[in-house]
């Protein structure tokens, strides 16, 4: 293993990290590193690929050169482990059972933080009282607030969010700053992409930026 | 930080894919139904000729009980990669071939199972004689989870795919075709007063065998289609 | 009495069509009660949880502080 | 308006329905109970063996009400769910699915009886007569109408949805009837014919029409009992039924 | 402002729909495959015996083939569902009932009549007498236009549904059974060497009445399943 | 018909207009008008009903009680013709056929505005070049783009537009922004839902608000 062991490696760090699709090119050779305790904005146009990098860094993607290291560990599918948490487009939950069942599975099948309940969890996330409620009863903001929960209860030290502020009020978008907070106060990390960078009010964040590939046209007329 | 057991994870896996099917019990049950849809068209097809139908009737069960089984397959990944849960799942720090494992396991009790008890009723249908009963009911007893066995690795492969139904079925049917071959085989042996034993004991070698691989070339095929 | 319950050799026959026609009827008549009981008890369950909800509410006040903070 | 259709109108609210329906079912119970015990002991101990089927023939006091059941459920379901998807009428809605499962109930025991009756008469569980395979389509048309209802999330949607179905099922009942009894005829298999029509002596006839009479009373029993059960979720935010909800909860916990 | 003739509707609609089968052209040969496939598996599960085979060979045609069109059905509108076009459809300003029956109309060019082409092959597998292959294709050709009809009202009304595929067969089967009936009646009777006309002018009458009757039930299936 | 000759009605009326999903109410009786010209923003937390208002208003579902309006017209499904287009949270479009195939099947199916082709429309919202791109070569973005492109075409006085600035880079906000204007000043109007008010910058809109049923629970505390 690489980690050197007098100083502590970051939580993540990527190298000359690249991903093309079919020969295309969909971002470019990207270095960084993320330590303990960082929320890093993933900041780029629509298209410029930052779905796709998120995809890399979990793991379900290949990256097509480069590599990426978790705690000076080459990256694998195996060794993922429950070091990465994924907030993707898709919920990751069942709509026919009810939020508790749906966070219950989550933990089960990840593990759980000490001290954290699923009940505690959904009170959290201020859908206290939604505990019996099927998943496609809520709507679309509640079902995001439901996947914010399962974040609280597994232990993953590095969060992957795409565009969590998306479907949320503000006081959704505020809860979501607290949650970021709380987390990188406890050593953890987290990687979100989002256009509207207004919405992390906490601080400015470190912002990596993605050029888009096929530089987009201005939409300069709207045509009547 | 408390990474949970694997034994915790298949647990928590087999109690939700229960409940989950308790949900939609209605959908349980259409394989059941699409089962003796299709042995009830043959009279349809056939007229009602007693004989005909006698003569037919171990062979298009086990056509029957095989598309319906396999119709399901579709069903057995789909919703998990609809909703992102077999992301979660491929994600998680256990080993995947295990929680498929269970997810197969699960299937096949919720879908198979039925079939062979309804069997008895199909057989009737057809006037398959009562002494072929029994063999009948052991050859689909070990040709069923051989079926779930082997679809689950197309179900894997075909998965990342939008409408699969069909393609699924062109990948699992040849694959198959031998149960098929040994488990009628058994049967009609059985209704022709031959011998019948080393069919279905080969369908149990079989059986034995894609207990412990399957599994593994599912979680295979699952990596590869989804990267 | 042994044989009325013989029924002239075909007592197997009548005596189960009379068991499917009982136990028929009789699921029939008991799952209304049962789903009668099941959703009287999920609105008992929801009045809860509303009741849970309400109570929030009241504490919005301090809640809404926390935040302006 | 007159009081009739006044009536009518106040039967259409759920809450006065399920108050008198509620009044009502306990003596429709106790009247299918009577008589179905009434007919069971006449056709079981009263009436003689017939001549020619023995003890056997006793099932036709199941097979046969039961039998008529079928038929008559399915026409009842048929004909509030026309009213229900015409008029748009919430009580049809939920009387013609309520209806369902009875009927598949009565359907399920026909067949089965039949089946038993068939084993010792002609020798085989089964077969592909005319009569007989109606009324296997009739089941299957029957749990098409109740997978419908029950796989379609918003109750009142799922009501029309079955409806429609049920009533697409009613154009084709006589249309599948008739192609049965020509297919056989078609090709001659060997047509089994039921038992005909012969003049049944009358000690043996009563206890078949008072079975006939329990059945249909038991029918409307179940029928308002599973309205009731209906109402009771399709209302669920209402006070009425809250009020209900509440006073059970006081009453278990009290 | 241009609001758009029904007939440029349609025509749009149709030429889409043709673009989409042709995009998914893999997709499109599957109920094919799927009728091939089910023919083919049994003679592995009667055994090779010729008699027996050429005995069930019409029926079995039939079978599958209603089978194969019937399991495609429910892709009918599926995707548009999911998509949200099916919404737009909706909320067009023309006649719905028009544009469901462009889009049965390519369901049917695009499955069954595929089928139609190649039932000789599947003839030939089964040994059907040559004479009675004609009538199979006819009994075919008036058989799958009336399934397609039937079927889109099954589908309208189970449209809203998630995972709709058995409950779908279900609903349908019950409504094709006097097809089946007089569809492969036809054929025995010609097999046999009687009159098989009347059967097939059933079948032809019912067919006018349902390409009538058909699209507008499904305008009004799918109106009740979308609100 | 009510229609007053002597004064134009407004666009869209909506009158004691009130949802409920198996008899619980999702937004209340509601009053309100909105003539040509205007764009109206529906306000509401996660839940309150905005998405469930919006398919009322376009006739996909049928109000529990009240009535809807449009040019003093009742509502109903037949009626609805080519006065409203809905842009929901699916896209409505195939994701097999090519950008432009699908803009080109929207205007056969509604028809189109004079003097506009599918080629403007998607080189108005940024996509020249992507016209033979399949929809499903796109980002989640960029799909929404072509989504707005159909807007343009289709001949709808009003627009249903649900989150519409979601998944949207900045330069696609001002898009949405500028269309939006054009349209009011050639006397469409449009209904939009966002919860980001922040994101319509030309002026401030008028609002509706919903009050949201079952009031949500402030996220007052995160679980640590
Ligand atoms: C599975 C087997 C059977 C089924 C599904 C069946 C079905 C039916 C049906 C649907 C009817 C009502 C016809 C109508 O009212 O229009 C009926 C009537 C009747 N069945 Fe069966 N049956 C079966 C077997 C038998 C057998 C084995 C017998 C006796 C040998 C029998 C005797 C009768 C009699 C006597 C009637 C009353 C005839 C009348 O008054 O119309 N059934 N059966
Ligand atoms: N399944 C796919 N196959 C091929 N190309 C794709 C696929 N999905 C996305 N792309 C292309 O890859 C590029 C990056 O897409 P990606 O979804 O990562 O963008 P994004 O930054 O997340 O955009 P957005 O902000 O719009 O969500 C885009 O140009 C898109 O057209
Ligand atoms: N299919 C459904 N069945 C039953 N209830 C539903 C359904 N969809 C939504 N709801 C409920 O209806 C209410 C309103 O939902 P709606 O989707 O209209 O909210 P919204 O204002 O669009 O919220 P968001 O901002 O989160 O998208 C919510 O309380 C939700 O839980
Ligand atoms: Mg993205
Ligand atoms: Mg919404």
């Amino acid at each position: 293993m690489n980690a050197d062991l007098h100083e502590k490696p970051p939580l993540l760090q990527a190298r000359a990290l690249a991903y093309a699709r079919n020969e295309e090119p969909i971002f470019g050779p990207l270095d960084f590193s993320l330590a303990a305790g960082e929320v890093v904005l993933i900041e780029g146009d629509n298209g410029s690929g930052k779905t796709t990098l998120l995809k890399v860094l979990s793991g379900l993607l290949e990256p097509t050169s480069g590599e990426v290291l978790l705690n000076g560990v080459h990256l694998t599918l195996a060794k993922l482990s429950h070091q990465v948490a994924l907030l993707g487009h898709l919920p990751g939950m069942k709509l026919e059972l009810t939020t508790l069942q749906n966070l219950r599975f989550a933990v089960g099948l990840g593990g759980i933080r000490p001290g954290i309940t699923p009940a505690i969890a959904l009170a959290s996330v201020g859908l206290a009282g939604y505990e019996d409620q099927p998943l496609r009863l809520l709507s679309a903001g509640q079902k995001k607030r439901v996947a914010l929960a399962r974040l609280l209860l597994v232990p993953a030290a590095l969060w992957l969010l795409d565009e969590p502020y998306a479907n949320l009020d503000r006081e959704g978008i505020e809860l979501v700053n607290r949650l970021l907070l709380t987390h990188a106060q406890r050593d953890g990390a987290a990687l979100i992409t989002s256009h509207g960078a207004y919405a992390y009010t906490s601080g400015t964040p470190r912002r990596i930026a993605l050029r888009a590939q096929a530089a987009q046209q201005p939409a300069s007329e709207v045509h009547a | 930080m408390k990474p949970g057991t694997t034994s915790a994870a298949c647990t928590a896996l087999l109690r939700r894919d229960l409940a989950l099917t308790w949900r939609r019990r209605g959908d349980a049950l259409n394989p059941l139904l699409f089962a003796v849809i299709v042995v009830a068209l043959f009279p349809f097809a056939l007229g009602p000729d007693a004989q005909v139908l006698e003569r037919i009737a171990a062979g298009t069960i086990f056509v029957a009980v095989l598309l319906a089984a396999l119709l399901s397959l579709d069903s057995l990944f789909r919703s998990d990669l609809d909703d992102g849960s077999l992301e979660q799942l491929v994600l998680s720090p256990h080993p995947l071939s295990l929680l498929l494992a269970c997810k197969i396991a699960i299937h096949w009790l919720t879908t198979a199972l039925p079939l062979i008890v309804i069997a008895p009723l199909l057989a009737m249908l057809l006037h398959l004689p009562d002494r072929v009963l029994p063999v009948l009911l052991v050859a689909l007893a070990l040709a069923t989870p051989l079926l779930s066995l082997i679809g689950a690795i197309c179900v894997a492969l075909t998965v990342a795919l939008r409408r699969s139904g069909m393609l699924l079925t062109l990948l699992v049917l040849p694959l198959i075709v031998p149960v098929l071959i040994f488990g009628a085989g058994a049967c009609n042996a059985a209704q022709a007063g031959l011998p019948y034993g080393a069919p279905l004991l080969w369908l149990g070698a079989w059986l034995v065998l894609a207990l412990v691989l399957a599994p593994l070339a599912t979680a295979a095929a699952l990596k590869i289609s989804l990267t | 009495m042994a044989e009325f319950f013989h029924m002239g050799g075909y007592g197997a026959y009548v005596w189960a069509a009379y068991a499917v026609f009982a136990i028929a009827l009789i699921a029939d008549a008991l799952t209304p009660l049962w789903q009668r009981r099941g959703t009287l008890r999920d609105i008992a369950a929801r009045l809860r949880r509303d009741a849970s909800r309400d109570g929030t509410i009241k504490s919005r006040p301090s809640g809404t502080e926390d935040q302006t903070q | 308006m007159n009081p009739l259709l006044l009536w009518f109108h106040k039967l259409g609210s759920p809450p006065y329905f399920y108050r008198l329906a509620g009044r009502f079912l306990p003596w429709l119970y106790a009247i299918a109970l009577i008589s179905g015990v009434v007919g069971l002991y006449g056709g079981l101990v009263i009436a003689p063996a017939d001549y020619q089927q023995g003890d056997s023939f006793r099932m036709i006091y199941v097979h046969v009400p039961c039998a008529w059941m079928s038929l008559f459920v399915y026409a009842f379901m048929a004909a509030n769910s026309f009213v229900a998807l015409v008029w748009r009428i919430k009580l049809s809605e939920t009387l013609a699915m309520a209806s369902a499962p009875i009927g598949a109930a009565f359907t399920f025991i026909t067949l089965v009886s039949g089946s038993l009756w068939g084993k010792p008469m002609w020798g085989t569980w089964w077969t592909w007569d005319a009569r007989l395979t109606s009324e296997l389509v009739l089941l299957f048309l029957y749990l098409g109408v109740i997978g419908l209802y029950h796989a379609i999330e918003d109750t009142r949607q799922a009501a029309r949805a079955a409806a429609f179905l049920a009533l697409v099922g009613v154009v084709n009942l006589p249309i599948v009837h008739y192609s049965v009894v020509w297919w056989n005829t078609l090709h001659q298999g060997q047509t089994v014919s039921l038992m005909g029509q012969s003049k049944i002596s009358s000690s043996m006839l009563w206890p078949l029409l008072t079975m006939a009479f329990a059945t249909h009373v038991y029918f409307f029993a179940s029928l308002l009992a599973r309205a009731r059960a209906a109402l009771l979720a399709l209302e669920s935010g209402k006070d009425w039924v809250r009020g209900i909800a509440q006073a059970r909860q006081a009453n278990a916990h009290g």
